[in-house]
């Protein structure tokens, strides 16, 4: 006899009241419709088991995990170098975000500090990878409500700030750049410049999707009102990132904790929306690419001279301890635990 | 083109849809049953409207059809409420009349 | 200024993005007719100086999916100066990566002590088969031709030692 | 005179504007009302300001038609201006009996069936225009107060719309031309009163009024289609042979007084129609959905309830009433529907008042007495005073609900009742107070104000024509309302503040000294709670204030006129100008030959006027002439002849003495009740038993709503749903088996005491065989379809064959 | 038989009438022998549409028109709206017929005998005469907004009713 | 017509019908894909679009269809195939049904129905029936959610179209689609008959309305829920393959250009040019060359309106069904209303 879990027989019992209830009132034969993890919908990531009363979705059991891959385990093996590189995996649009905390964690340990001017690199390159995060996210968020353009422009401009990350790092998607102590290689030349043409066409691709998609009255039928997630709410349930901001709640990482990363030198703002809805949330989103844009083109100004790298020693070794970093990635607060 | 031709027509359909009207079981399948007996009448109101060379006879057979939509509209949502209250649309079921 | 509905302000993007396109060309290539230059620094293939290598191990032990195979045997190599001992030195019989494996990581080439590996920007080597994936040193050889210089780098950059 | 032409105009002509510019207005408010920087209420009233103007030009173009045609030819010419210098007349050059003066008729088919054609039109003659101008003048100030007393409402917009297309289905009324636009306009009136009397739907007691009015007045709207239905089905045969047709307003007219109509026709259906008309007037039985109509917004209250609404219900016995004239032999008899309901009316309405806190209750029965007032005016034959009281009354009670909307709006915060929350307001609300003095004692009747004028004339023609009784009826009425309204403008206005008027309400937490306000009231009608959207926005609020000028302009406006208006028919003062412009003279008018077009342009409904003749007979009253006498060959009659009392001051002594008596003895008792405690009156009720009673039965409301709620919706509803539920049960499922236990039964019966007595054998078969044939029969009874189409075709083919073979 | 050779009579459209007619036998049959519903839906569409065709032989084109818009346009839909709503599977159902359903057979055979005979009896030999042209909209709709306008509102009335109440039928609250 | 009938025989003709009606679809139908789904689309998101096949890619449709056609046709293992199979068919017939009523010239025309309007209406509903038994007979889920998503939505929006032909209806005088390209190339604007009297100007918002209805009537974007591919995964036709995917390829496109067809035939003067350019009075009087610069003229205009469909296909979004219900009944259709009692005030009294 198979033993089920608590949450098992719990959802059993929650899908015995959706039949219970659609008994009662039912219009329509009810449907179980499961959608995921093939469908188009959810990339392969989660599962939704949904009961239908017609168009309406009276039940619904999300199933997540499909992608754990088992970063924990696989780390207990390996080098720090190695981890780098597999660390860059986690979240493949916005990579170069997800070695930075790791790194800092790993500096912290050994308790050293990168040199400046790789810390301005460091923070041009983490704004950068949130601009590709966020700028796929948002024309593809036209794709998910059937809009085909977008995404197309999104990934056209994509393509010049991944052209910008490989040309620095060499890597498009998994940089594997940063290294303890520092970088790998210091900007090749003439990457600045093309930075700044870069940086603006992105605005100008924010004010392409702003008027596609944001101004759209279908667009803001479909999002305005939806999900609303009070900012009380997003506090109780831990959100961050802009899902938090969008609950209006004021709160970055980025400004609200000093890191040896370059955001003290630069002035941006963090946006908040009072909504709370999807609106919210996607516009919050869209504003933090623009204000990435704009932190890049300063940090690119500023930019210092100096090496890329402190003294480490050549076979890196770790000193016992724990550690934990965390930043404002281009999705939400990503934050690691190091124990070494 | 003869007038009977079209009566005979009309008759034999409208005994087809009497003999769906007592032997289905289904609700949705009577009233589809009704719909042929309807269709029939209308064949003979044309036939007839033929016959006069008048128009009269289109004009009833319009408003048949317009009828015989609202008969459907109503006649759905009846078996549709039904459904909802017993899961089941099988005529022989419904005996809550029975004498 | 009246407002002008979103629903206008969309169409306007896309016939404007369109005149553009006629206007100026696509922002894509037309690939096999073609062909972006990848950045000097790209990581496409990791080319292999045969010559430099003495099967130290240090790249496959450091891969993170050791999808580096490395033989080699000891041997006599003629001295360097005439007369003098013969040296031994690690021959390499079997350099292999399996790009099917592959994370293109770049750890092999940066803990190699010898620059025997190098990163080439070339990408067109995909294959029907999986398994033909797996390219020997010759291959890798082949592949030397292909690596760049290193690029300058930007204003302010100490060189590097 | 004879023949004169009678002038027209511009205004005149295209009269049928005057609702149709509302009609586009509300849908102008509907549709862009919101995205308006005033959110639609301008569009509101641009729109019935511009009909107020096309209102006030077609009164003066309609004065100068009647002065054309009674001689005063010199202004027949004079276009707008020349109206101008018609408007008062030298001398009463006119005088009674004048010529026939041709209302303005348009129509246009709307559609057309079987030879009947359906027109929408204009029916314009001096009781339209004396309604048209009144509708848009009070409408035009109530939106500007609504402006106002609204602001900050949530739905705003839509009561402005409403609003709005209420104004224009009074005025389709008014203007019909035929029966039809008249149900059309009563309708939408029906229907614009429940959204604005359920305008604050969300708190239940609202909703309920709204929907007590609604089906209230939908009951008297059976009779008004009833009663359509009769008088078209009577009259339409002589309409049509007389070139109109049996919706035709002027048709029904002229067939009324034909004297070919038949008498048990116009009766019944002027019953039917008077029925319309107690629902909407709300006379006796009909009258509780007024009072607790009360609900919606003060502005509402002050447009539905005291001038347009639910004078609609007097306006449709005015209009027809050569069918009520005819048909309840008003002027024969010393007693007749009408005034029966309208005497009662009076009296129950007048004594519910005394006992009302809530200040718009108050008015509202007073209304309900006053209407009672009109509808025994046109009961007696006083067609000119009734229809004058409506036009004094709109004014002078449009001013005391607008003054308790004021009065609450910054007096009591949104309070209305008068025990709790008011009292000595004089002071701090001058204008209010003013105002709402002028208008009570014009209500009141007393002398040289607007209402004594026209009220004395009803009292005075009851008298005159012959209905004594109803007389008294009205005296003692004269009597009562001073009374009542003299406790109210007490409570208000004078003795010490209480309550919110002394400013308690400011203390912390006023939403519970608001719900303790609330807690004990009868029923919670008044929009104090829901008002808070309103009131959030003028925060500073401290204390009873004046209010602002959008609330007492127009007060004063309306208290003028409340004085002034009178005037315009007083007799004291020897001035008829409203009888002039307004009576449709009773006189016989020649037909045209050919029912054409012969008359001009102007295309008319169908009888078309060539000439007049004249109104020969002696003014003497009942003797001769239109409703007294068939017309003559050739001719037709539109209104019956009727003749008024002469005023005279020694007539006019027994209501003023009791007009003032009310007030005196009134004031006494309130003082007495109300501040005094060592009055002899001080608590009256709970001393003396009789007293107490009255006092229980008047604050019941008689149990009407008792009985209509309790007894008559249970005893109807609930035993017929149960009856339904016990047929159904009982007769329909088993019909079949109870015949067949029933047949045995009866066998039985029959078997043990037919059987047993007289014959044995024969009987007991047939018992066996009921029996039996029951059992047979049962299976039958399946319950299925499938079955029952089976045997309905089966014996339909049995059947066919049957008779096919019988006729071969 | 020689009425059969009437000058008159065209013989395409006859021909064309008796293999719709038997289109329409057949289908009609299927309608109410069939075992799966869906399938009988789509059956009862080819007798409509047969209707229709019939209709238009009959020089009846609005007519027609308006069979193929209200029935296959609307009605039908609502039908396999309906049978999709309570659950239509896929494959065949044994229990579409009633246990009584032997009464039908006779009932319907019966009818159909007798109106046949009745109408052999009345008509036969009766020809109908080919219109030039088919009936026009024009006379249709003077006869809709003249005579019979009253009952044309009543109609619309009784539409208005029946979507009423199917959403108040319907309604899931 | 009498030209045509009296030169070639009575099977010529026949066979030329035949053959025109399949050009009248599948000509248009080729034409839209390769235009705009191919070309237009692919510029607007900066990019060339298919370059291989032919110049220009212009004989990628054909690669595509010979792909599809050697593609197996899958029929899922519970589906009740006869219907499966059926149900594109409908669809793709009902669209050639459609094409019949649709005047290309003064005598180029396949038949005249007195009722031409409401012919094609009545026809263009039919193919609801296809749609919705495809998305039953699937035996997927998703794909009776699209079916009957698709069901509702053409029903819904079936009633606006009408209501807004009405106004076209009452204008022209008549429902036969060539009186009405004759009223609107016959007539004139306050006396000025340069251009004629094409009803977009007089009926602008059922003109509106038409477009939007035929936008949802072509489960286009924004009215796509029935085949929403992040939804539904394409609705009912999930699991079509192969050459039944291309039946319902060509007939999502085919229909549009006939729906194209009819609108130009509505409101944009159909086939004609102004009459008074050369003097005609009357249909009669319209030469024959009309009869091949017609279909021309036609074909332009169905491009410029399909080019407008598909603009808006590739910018919008799309809605949420319960919006899209809203939109039909609480928007569409009283508007269509509004604007017949306007046109039908305005016919009478002016």
């Amino acid at each position: 006899m198979t033993m089920l879990s608590e949450r098992q027989q719990m959802s059993y019992i929650a899908a015995q009241a959706a039949d219970a209830r659609l008994n009662v009132e039912l219009e329509t034969e009810g449907m179980t419709l499961n959608i995921g993890p093939q469908h188009p919908a959810t990339h392969g990531t989660l599962r939704i088991i949904a009961r239908l009363d017609g168009e309406q979705v009276v039940w619904a059991e999300p199933s997540a995990g499909y992608m754990h891959r088992g970063y924990e385990k696989l780390t207990e093996v390996r080098t720090f170098p190695q981890v780098t590189a597999l660390i860059n995996r986690i979240d493949w649009l916005g990579s170069f975000a997800n070695e930075v905390p790791f790194i800092l964690a790993a500096e912290q340990l050994m308790d050293i500090e990168a040199p400046p001017r790789a810390q301005h690199i460091r923070t041009i390159l983490f704004e950068l990878s949130r601009i590709a995060n966020v700028s796929l996210f948002l024309g593809d968020l036209g794709v998910q409500m059937g809009a085909v353009t977008p995404v197309f422009m999104a990934f056209r401009d994509r393509e010049y700030v991944l052209n910008l990350i490989e040309g620095a790092t060499g890597g498009r998607f998994h940089p594997n750049f940063d290294r303890i102590g520092g970088l790998k290689d210091d900007l090749p030349k003439g990457w600045l410049d093309e930075t700044r043409q870069v940086m603006k066409k992105l605005r100008n691709f924010c004010d392409e999707i702003e008027d596609l998609l944001f101004g759209n009255e279908i667009f803001q039928s479909r999002t305005r009102g939806i999900g609303v997630i009070p900012a009380d709410v997003a506090r109780q349930y831990g959100l961050s990132g802009a899902n938090l901001r969008a609950s209006g709640v004021d709160w970055d990482l980025r400004r609200d904790q000093s890191l040896p990363l370059a955001y003290d030198k630069v002035d941006f703002r963090v946006w908040t929306h009072p909504d709370g809805d999807s609106w919210a949330r996607c516009w919050i989103r869209l504003q933090e690419v623009r204000e990435a844009t704009k932190i890049v083109d300063q940090l690119i100004e500023t930019l210092p001279p100096g090496p890329v790298m402190t003294k480490v020693p050549r076979i890196i070794k770790v000193p016992e301890g724990e550690a934990w970093v965390s930043t404002e990635k281009p999705l939400c607060e990503i934050g690691y635990y190091v124990f070494s | 083109m003869y007038a009977v031709n079209f009566l005979i027509l009309a008759a034999v359909l409208f005994s087809i849809g009497v003999f769906g009207v007592i032997a289905r079981r289904n609700a949705v399948m009577v009233l589809m049953s009704i719909e042929l007996i309807l269709n029939s009448v209308n064949l003979n109101l044309i036939a007839f409207a033929m016959m006069n060379n008048s128009p009269e006879g289109h004009v009833f057979a319009l408003y048949v059809i317009a009828v015989a939509a609202a008969e459907v509209g109503v006649g759905l949502a009846m078996v549709l409420m039904i459904y909802r209250n017993r899961r089941s649309i099988a005529l022989d079921e419904l005996s809550v009349m029975k004498g | 200024m009246p407002k002008v509905p979103g629903l206008v302000k969309g169409l306007g993007v896309t016939m404007g993005t369109l005149f553009r396109t006629a206007k100026n060309g696509a922002d894509t290539v037309q690939y096999p007719h073609a062909k972006e230059a990848p950045p000097v620094r790209a990581r496409g293939v990791i080319a292999l100086r045969e010559d430099n290598c003495t099967a130290c191990m240090l790249c496959a032990r450091s891969c993170p999916d050791w999808c580096i195979y490395i033989e080699g045997h000891k041997q006599l190599a003629p001295p360097r100066r005439a007369g003098g001992k013969p040296r031994q030195v690690n021959h390499l019989d079997r350099f292999d990566i399996d790009y099917a494996l592959c994370m293109y990581c770049g750890i092999c080439v940066e803990v190699c002590p010898f620059d025997a590996l190098f990163w080439s920007p070339e990408y067109e080597y995909s294959e029907p088969r999986i398994a033909d994936l797996l390219h020997d040193k010759d291959k890798l050889g082949e592949w030397m031709e292909t690596v760049p210089e290193a690029p300058e780098l930007e204003a302010g950059a100490e060189k590097k030692k | 005179m004879l023949g004169a032409t009678l002038s027209s105009g511009w205004f005149l002509e295209n009269a049928w504007l005057i609702p149709l510019i509302p009609a586009i207005g509300f849908v102008f408010i509907i549709l862009f009302g919101k995205k308006m920087p005033q959110n639609g209420s301008e569009i509101g009233i641009v729109s019935i300001g511009i009909s107020l103007a096309i209102s006030i030009g077609a009164t003066f173009q309609w004065i100068d038609r009647v002065n054309s045609a009674s001689g005063g030819s010199d202004y027949a010419s004079g276009g707008f201006f020349g109206a101008f210098r018609a408007i008062f007349p030298t001398a009463a050059d006119g005088g009674y009996g004048a010529s026939f003066v041709e209302p303005v008729v348009r129509s246009w088919t709307w559609w057309q069936s079987g030879g009947l054609e359906f027109g929408l039109g204009q029916h314009i003659d001096g009781l339209a225009i004396m309604l048209l101008l009144l509708v848009t003048f009070i409408s035009f100030l109530v939106q500007i107060y609504s402006t106002e007393y609204v602001s900050g409402d949530r739905r705003y917009t839509h009561f402005f719309a409403s609003l709005t297309l209420f104004s224009a289905g009074m005025l389709v009324m008014v203007l019909a031309e035929n029966m039809l636009q008249l149900i059309l306009g009563w309708e939408i009136m029906g229907l614009c009163s429940f959204m604005l009397i359920g305008h604050w739907w969300e708190e239940e007691a609202n909703s309920r009024a709204a929907l007590k009015a609604f089906f209230t007045v939908r009951v008297g709207d059976v009779g008004l289609l009833v009663g359509t239905a009769i008088i078209f089905f009577g009259a339409n045969d002589w309409a049509v042979e007389h070139g109109s047709n049996g919706f035709s307003i002027r048709g029904i007219s002229a067939w009324a007084l034909s004297g070919e109509a038949s008498q048990s026709v116009l009766f019944w259906g002027g019953v039917a129609l008077f029925i319309a008309s107690i629902g909407k007037s709300g006379q006796f039985p009909l009258h509780t959905w007024l009072p607790d109509a009360m609900a919606g917004p003060t502005p509402v209250s002050s447009l539905l309830h005291s001038s347009t609404m639910v004078v609609a219900g007097v306006f449709l016995v005015a209009r027809l009433y050569p069918v009520f004239f005819v048909g309840f032999d008003i002027l024969d008899t010393t007693v007749n529907f009408i005034t029966i309901i309208g005497g009662i009316t009076i009296i129950v309405a007048a004594a519910l008042a005394f006992v009302q806190d809530d200040i718009k209750k108050v008015l509202a029965y007073s209304t309900v007495s006053q209407l009672g007032y009109m509808m025994l005016g046109l009961g007696v034959g006083a067609w000119l005073p009734a229809v004058f009281h409506i036009f004094t009354h709109a004014f002078f009670k449009c001013a005391l609900f607008l003054g308790a909307g004021s009065i609450s709006h910054s007096g009591s915060h949104h309070s209305f009742d008068m025990k709790k929350d008011m009292g000595g307001l004089a002071k701090k609300m001058p204008i209010t107070a003013a105002t709402w003095m002028v208008s009570t004692a014009a209500l009141c009747g007393i002398p040289f104000f607007s209402g004594f004028f026209s009220k004395d004339e009803i009292i005075d023609n009851a008298s005159h024509n012959g209905y004594q009784f109803f007389y008294y009826v009205a005296l003692v009425g004269a009597f009562m309302t001073p009374a009542y309204m003299t406790r109210a403008t007490y409570l208000t206005f004078f003795g010490k503040p209480r309550g919110a008027a002394a400013g308690e309400h400011h203390d912390e937490g006023h939403d519970d000294a608001h719900g303790a306000a609330h807690a004990d009231h009868d029923d919670h009608h008044d929009d104090a709670h829901d008002d808070h959207g309103a009131h959030d926005d003028h925060g500073a609020h401290h204390g009873p204030h004046e209010s602002p000028w959008r609330i007492t302009a127009p007060l004063i406006v309306l208290s003028i006129l409340a004085i002034g208006s009178g005037y315009l028919n007083a007799p004291a003062f020897g001035t008829h100008y409203f009888t002039d412009w307004v009576e449709p003279v009773g006189v016989e008018v020649a037909l045209d030959d050919e029912y054409g077009h012969s008359s001009g342009e102007e295309e008319s409904a169908g009888i078309v006027f060539a000439a007049v003749q004249a109104g020969d007979e002696e003014y003497d009253g009942k003797a001769k002439g239109c409703g007294f006498a068939d017309p003559s060959e050739g001719t037709v009659c539109y209104a019956p002849k009727l003749s008024h009392a002469v005023f005279s001051w020694s007539k006019a002594m027994p209501s003023i003495i009791l007009v003032f008596a009310g007030i005196l003895f009134s004031a006494w008792v309130c003082m007495g009740i109300y501040g005094d405690r060592r009055n002899p009156f001080a608590g009256l009720t709970s001393k003396f038993a009789p007293a107490r009673w009255i006092h229980t039965l008047l604050v019941n409301k008689y149990y009407l709503d008792h009985l209509y709620e309790k007894v008559i919706v249970f005893a109807f509803a609930h035993p017929i749903a149960r009856a339904a539920y016990w047929v159904n049960q009982n007769i329909l499922d088993a019909i079949v088996n109870n015949v067949g236990r029933g047949g045995r039964r009866t066998g039985e019966w029959v078997y043990r005491n037919v059987d047993q007595r007289v014959v044995d054998g024969a009987v007991n078969a047939s018992g066996l065989a009921a029996s039996e044939g029951g059992h047979a029969l049962q299976p039958v009874q399946s319950g299925k379809v499938n079955q029952y189409g089976a045997l309905l075709f089966g014996a339909a083919t049995v059947g066919a064959i049957v008779l096919i073979l019988v006729n071969i | 038989m020689s009425s059969m050779l009437a000058a008159d009579v065209n013989v395409a459209q006859n021909v064309g009438f008796y293999i719709i007619a038997a289109i329409m036998v057949f289908g009609a049959l299927r309608v109410v022998s069939g075992r799966n519903v869906v399938h009988t839906a789509l059956w009862l569409v080819v007798v409509l549409g047969g209707v229709a065709a019939q209709y238009l032989l009959a020089a009846a084109e609005f007519v027609a028109i308006s069979q193929v818009m209200v029935y296959i346009g609307a009605v039908m839909v609502l039908f396999l709206f309906g049978i999709m709503l309570t659950r239509a599977t896929i494959g065949e159902e044994s229990d579409l017929n009633n246990k009584n359903w032997s009464i039908g057979i006779p009932v319907s055979l019966l009818l159909a005998g007798t109106l046949v005979w009745v109408i052999v009896d009345q008509y036969r030999g009766e020809v109908l005469a080919s219109p030039d042209e088919p009936m026009s909209t024009t006379a249709i709709s003077d006869v809709f907004l003249r005579e019979g306008l009253v009952p044309f509102l009543a109609l619309s009335f009784v539409l208005l009713a029946a979507a009423i109440g199917a959403i108040v039928l319907a309604r899931k609250d | 017509m009498m030209s045509i009938a009296l030169e070639i025989p009575y099977w010529g003709q026949s066979l030329l019908r035949v053959l025109g009606g399949i050009g009248a679809v599948l000509l248009p139908a080729g034409t839209i894909v390769y235009l705009f789904l191919f070309k237009m689309m692919s510029f607007m998101q900066s990019r060339l679009g298919p370059m291989e096949a032919g110049p220009y890619g212009s004989m990628q449709l054909l690669a595509e269809v010979g792909k599809w056609l050697q593609k197996e046709d899958i029929i899922p293992e519970n589906a009740d195939a006869k219907i499966y199979k059926l149900a594109p068919v409908i669809v793709l017939v009902s669209t050639f049904l459609l094409v019949v009523v649709v005047p290309f010239g003064p005598d180029a025309l396949f038949t005249d129905f007195s009722a031409g309007v409401f012919y094609a209406l009545a026809i263009g509903s039919v193919s609801v029936i296809g749609i919705l038994v495809a998305g039953w007979s699937s035996a997927n889920k998703y794909s009776l959610l699209g079916g009957l998503r698709a069901a509702g939505q053409l029903i819904a929006y079936e009633l606006p179209m009408v209501l807004a032909v009405v106004g076209v209806v009452i204008q022209a005088g008549s429902m036969n689609l060539q009186q009405i390209v004759v009223a609107q190339n016959s007539g004139s604007i306050f006396g000025w008959d340069g251009v004629g009297f094409p009803f977009v100007l007089t009926q602008f918002v059922g003109f509106l309305i038409f477009m939007i209805a035929v936008q949802a009537e072509l489960t286009q974007v924004p009215f796509d829920m029935p085949i929403a591919e992040s939804e539904l995964v394409s609705g009912y036709m999930t699991e079509y393959s192969g050459f039944r995917f291309l039946i319902f390829f060509i007939g999502e496109f085919a229909t549009a250009g006939v729906f194209a067809f009819i609108a130009s035939v509505l409101f944009l003067g159909g086939w004609g040019i102004p009459f008074s350019w050369f003097g005609w009075e009357s249909l009669d009087a319209v030469d024959g060359w009309m009869n091949i610069v017609g279909p021309v003229i036609m074909l332009t205009k169905m491009l410029v309106l399909t080019g407008i469909i598909m603009w808006v296909r590739f910018s919008y979004p799309r809605f949420r069904e319960d919006q899209l219900q809203k939109f039909a009944w609480k928007v569409l259709i009283p508007l269509s209303l509004a604007n017949i009692a306007v046109t039908a005030i305005l016919k009478v009294a002016i």
